[in-house]
């Protein structure tokens, strides 16, 4: 039985999602709460799969896997590599903690009857994204980048409120447009090639990087997953989505989506563009590095002038997405690392802040700042975990945010990117102004008569659990940095060592 | 052969035109609904015999009933923007700012097409790579006279399974927007 | 329309042949155009077709919603099935190959067959539950 | 000259037909329109696919006569199978706007999108499923 499991892992991690998106409309017809169970071990097998990939892959080098049994590039092929079976676990894991937080949120914000096709939905939309990260042939990414799409629009519409509908519907336009835009990037690199398979891509993309066809597919790959991730002049569906979707979702979404855009930017930048090609004059790395200080600045700014929590951590994902970015994109090391580093502690901090503002809105059905005067007091917990998270997004030593920033500094540094450090130094100053402003709301000032009504209700434990333990992470991963920083290191090594123009 | 492609190609470009400039919507729809159909005719023309059997069946059919569908619920035309207009009275801001939008990605993508393999050319590296392997495969392999239905099912039949999933999303997606259990819920 | 004599009858004549159609065309798939998808949508359409001029309540009896609920997953999970079946008989996921017949061709045209089935199932029930759900209310 | 072009016009036309479609969904402010924009932007895609694919005096590729088909040139299935994917997402993805458009309509009383907006504006309200 276990062999059956190992050996078929990466397309098991895969499938079960698959399996309990099915199951689960059919069980919530005999009782609401299977449903609920069906994707709490739906997600809890994905992640033990997930973490087993990780350890075989980091330890017995890639893994790979025909599907159908026909070997590439004739048929699909799934390869786990250290990169993205890292980023495999840590999307299985935020989907776990989100199913778990949402056993107190989702009963609050979801009417009882639509709950087994919310879940049904719910594993779809991570489904989907395990699918993209796991796969080696560029159109099975469309697909199934298509798939968590589709199902991302479902979620946001599910908010509390009726512009949730208009925030999903700019979502719908502008991903269908990037997701268009990158099936165009497909079919022109497709005419140059005549093949989908990534490695087989790589090696038959040689020598035609001066082509016109190619520099334009890879616009248009680029500019629609940019779309996809929010970065900065193509983010404006970003803030609505986040801030107008159910809790859980903003969490689980904050976590995973846009961090599955960027990794397929990071792959296919790094194993068939080449980022550090010099083709017809373009230096891909530096127009990245410069798209990406523009985002992290520009994030950080508008995140200050913010009167809603959620838009505020919306804003700031903006930014964040930039970090992770700027450190893949200069080609050191250690750069990679820290930006490797940041979608995990990202995933972690963000997905937490979501949860905590979650919190706020189970209590006081509502998310503006002015109205959490004084919650310091009243949920004195919920408020110190949110205070130990600010720290760690400004990027106090001892926290997770510390360890990326550092080690993408390092990088920069080795690198010679020195423009990459003041950004970094400034962000984090905006960083503690607009979470200081939050911080000062909580803590110092007193509560006002209005809202003091709505408070005899008790915060789940489902909920206050699962904050507490990405928060007690984030601290843990803090001081004890080399576990996870071994295994960026170790995949930014096989990453840039393996650069197909070197 | 070519007069015929061209004629379609052309009929093609009238067609979305008055499809996007029509403000009735149901003329719209309709118009759209012409489109995959004569859209369905050209892949014949070219061959791509499955394909233009499904957008016929999907194109012209399914998705042209959804909307008329949805036109049941909302309004039939379209409302005349209010935003000031330049340029001889032609277009408003937005849709300034869309043409802009739309002339850079078009050009983009036309100067992309320059050095591309020409159209039809059996050995341009899409024809001439991995398709005759297939073609030569799929019989002794799968036994099915349909390459297309071979390659779809077999060789990348896990891609057909995340397009039933796709589908099966989108449904579970509607039951999950749409769906009333309460009464007067909105 | 639900009185227009004409509509009615002839409706009633076409839904056997665009149903035996949708069969006919899911199982050359193999020889000719055609497979589960444009079979389970040409099917749906024989439903949809009873839905605009019988009425939605009509359409809706012939097919419950909560048949059509179960079809939705059933087809989906003929086919993840098949996929994983491949395993248990010692192949790789989808690899009809080794499902358990004469030779590793037979295994694939009979697995082929079978998914084209399952891709049916779900087109139809899933074509279906879209129009119902978009349409609206069944009383109207 | 007329070589070249004659090379390349169905690829040309495929890209104008986005762009009808692409236009569409930036400048049109009612929501059905640009669901319709969609559908031809992404219908044009699948054309330029399709195009690839094509093989001068080849024919469809389904093997009548398995014994003796070396001689027949057959076109190039693979686009086939991809487009065919690509549709089935493309319905998806306009079922699913349809279902948010109807949702729009009942809790605005309107399908464009500018409407909207002001509406919102005015009469900000929570909770209001």
């Amino acid at each position: 039985m276990i062999d059956f499991f190992t050996a078929h892992a990466p397309v098991l991690a895969i499938v079960v999602f698959i399996f309990g998106a099915l199951l689960a409309p059919v069980l919530g017809r005999i009782n609401n709460s299977l449903s609920y169970y069906c994707a709490l071990i739906t997600t809890a097998l994905s992640f033990m799969l997930s973490v087993y990939l990780l350890v075989s892959v980091y330890n017995n080098g890639p893994l790979e896997y025909f599907l159908g049994g026909w070997k590439p590039p004739y048929g699909i092929e799934y390869r786990v590599d250290i990169l993205n079976s890292f980023i495999l676990s840590v999307v299985s894991f935020v989907s776990f903690l989100s199913i778990i937080y949402g056993y107190g949120s989702i009963k609050a914000e979801i009417y009882d009857k639509r709950r087994p096709a919310f879940y049904s939905v719910y594993l779809l939309f991570i489904g989907g994204m395990m699918g993209i990260l796991i796969t080696n042939d560029i159109f099975n990414m469309y697909v199934f980048l298509e798939i968590t799409s589709l199902a991302g629009y479902a979620l946001i519409a599910m908010g509390r409120t009726r512009y949730s509908y208009m925030a999903s519907f700019n979502y719908l336009i502008l991903g269908s447009i990037g997701a268009t835009f990158f099936l165009i990037g497909i079919g022109y690199l497709y005419m140059q090639t005549g093949t989908l398979n990534l490695t087989d891509l790589a090696q038959r993309l040689q020598g035609h990087f001066d082509t016109n066809v190619v520099l334009v597919a890879i616009a248009f790959i680029i500019v629609g997953l940019m779309l996809k991730m929010a970065v900065f002049p193509l983010h404006f569906w970003l803030p609505d989505a986040y801030t107008y979707s159910p809790s859980v979702i903003s969490a689980a979404m904050a976590g995973t989506s846009t961090k599955v855009a960027a990794y397929l930017l990071i792959r296919l930048m790094y194993t068939i563009f080449g980022i550090q090609a010099d083709f017809s004059g373009i230096n891909f790395s530096g127009i990245i590095i410069g798209i990406s200080s523009i985002t992290i600045l520009a994030g950080s700014i508008i995140a200050i002038s913010q009167t809603d929590l959620k838009r505020m951590l919306a804003f700031s994902s903006i930014g964040q997405i930039g970090y992770i970015l700027i450190g893949t994109a200069m080609v050191n090391k250690y750069a990679f690392a820290g930006g490797l580093l940041h979608i995990l502690n990202h995933a972690m901090m963000k997905t937490a802040l979501f949860m905590v503002a979650g919190g706020f809105f189970y209590k006081l059905t509502s998310t503006k700042i002015s109205d959490l005067k004084g919650m310091g007091r009243q949920m004195p917990f919920t408020s110190t975990m949110f205070l130990i998270l600010s720290l760690s997004m400004v990027g106090i030593p001892l926290t997770v945010g510390f360890i990326s920033k550092w080690y993408i500094i390092l990088g920069a540094a080795q690198s010679g990117n020195w423009i990459v450090v003041p950004v970094i130094l400034l962000s984090s100053l905006l960083t503690a102004i607009y979470f200081g402003r939050v911080v000062n709301t909580l803590f110092f000032k007193e509560s006002e008569a209005s809202n003091t009504e709505t408070l005899p209700v008790k915060i789940p434990y489902s909920m206050i659990g699962s904050t507490a333990v990405l928060v007690f992470l984030c601290i843990f991963f803090g001081i004890f940095a080399y576990l996870p920083a071994e295994i960026s290191l170790k995949a930014a090594e096989n990453i840039i060592g393996a650069m197909p123009w070197k | 052969m070519i007069a015929v492609d061209f004629l379609l190609l052309l009929l093609l470009v009238i067609i979305a035109v008055a499809a996007i400039s029509a403000k009735d919507i149901l003329t719209s729809i309709m118009l759209l609904g012409s489109y995959s159909l004569v859209i369905a005719m050209e892949w014949v023309l070219l061959n791509a015999v499955d394909v233009a059997f499904t957008e016929a069946a999907v194109g012209a059919g399914i998705s042209t009933i959804l909307m008329i569908a949805v036109l049941t619920r909302v309004p039939r035309f379209e409302k005349e923007p209010k935003e000031q207009k330049h340029f001889f009275n032609l277009f408003n801001r937005s849709e300034l700012l869309a043409l802009a939008t739309v002339v850079i990605t078009g050009v983009l993508l036309i100067s992309g097409t320059w050095d591309m393999p020409a159209f039809g050319d059996p050995n341009s590296p899409a024809n001439s790579y991995l398709s005759p392997e297939y073609i030569e495969r799929s019989y002794p392999q799968t036994g099915s006279h349909n390459i297309v239905t071979a390659v779809l099912a077999s060789y990348r039949g896990y891609d057909t399974l995340g397009e039933t999933t796709v589908v099966f999303t989108a449904a579970i997606c509607l039951i999950l927007l749409i769906r009333s259990y309460k009464k007067n819920e909105r | 329309m639900k009185d227009d004599v004409i509509l009615r009858t002839i409706t009633k004549f076409m839904l056997p042949f665009i149903q035996i159609f949708a069969f006919y065309t899911l199982a050359h798939g193999e020889i000719s155009p055609g497979g589960g998808f444009q079979a389970g949508v040409i099917f749906s359409s024989s439903f949809i077709l009873i839905a605009l001029v019988f009425g939605k309540n009509n359409a809706r009896s012939k097919m419950p919603k909560s048949v059509n609920d179960i079809l939705l997953s059933t087809g989906d999970f003929i086919y993840a099935f098949t996929g994983l079946f491949c395993i248990f008989t010692g192949g790789l996921f989808l690899e009809y190959g080794e499902l358990p017949f004469h030779s590793a061709k037979e295994g694939n045209h009979i697995g082929m067959i079978i998914i084209e089935l399952g891709v049916a199932i779900t087109v139809a029930a899933v074509m279906m539950t879209i129009f119902f759900e978009i349409a609206g209310k069944e009383d109207d | 000259m007329i070589e070249f072009i004659a090379d390349k016009y169905n690829f040309w036309i495929a890209i104008v037909l986005m762009m009808i479609g692409f236009y569409a969904i930036i400048a049109k402010h009612n929501l059905v329109k640009k669901v319709i924009g969609l559908n031809i932007f992404q219908t044009s895609v699948f054309l330029f696919y399709i195009s690839i694919s094509k093989i001068n005096g080849g024919t469809a590729p389904i093997i009548w006569h398995p014994e003796g088909h070396a001689e027949v040139v057959y076109d190039n299935p693979l686009p086939h199978v991809l487009i065919l994917t690509a549709i089935v997402v493309s319905v998806s993805v306009t079922a699913v706007a349809l279902g948010i458009i109807v949702k729009l309509y009942k809790n605005y009383g309107s399908i464009e999108d500018d409407e909207i907006k002001m509406r919102e504006l005015k009469e900000p309200e929570l909770d209001s499923k």
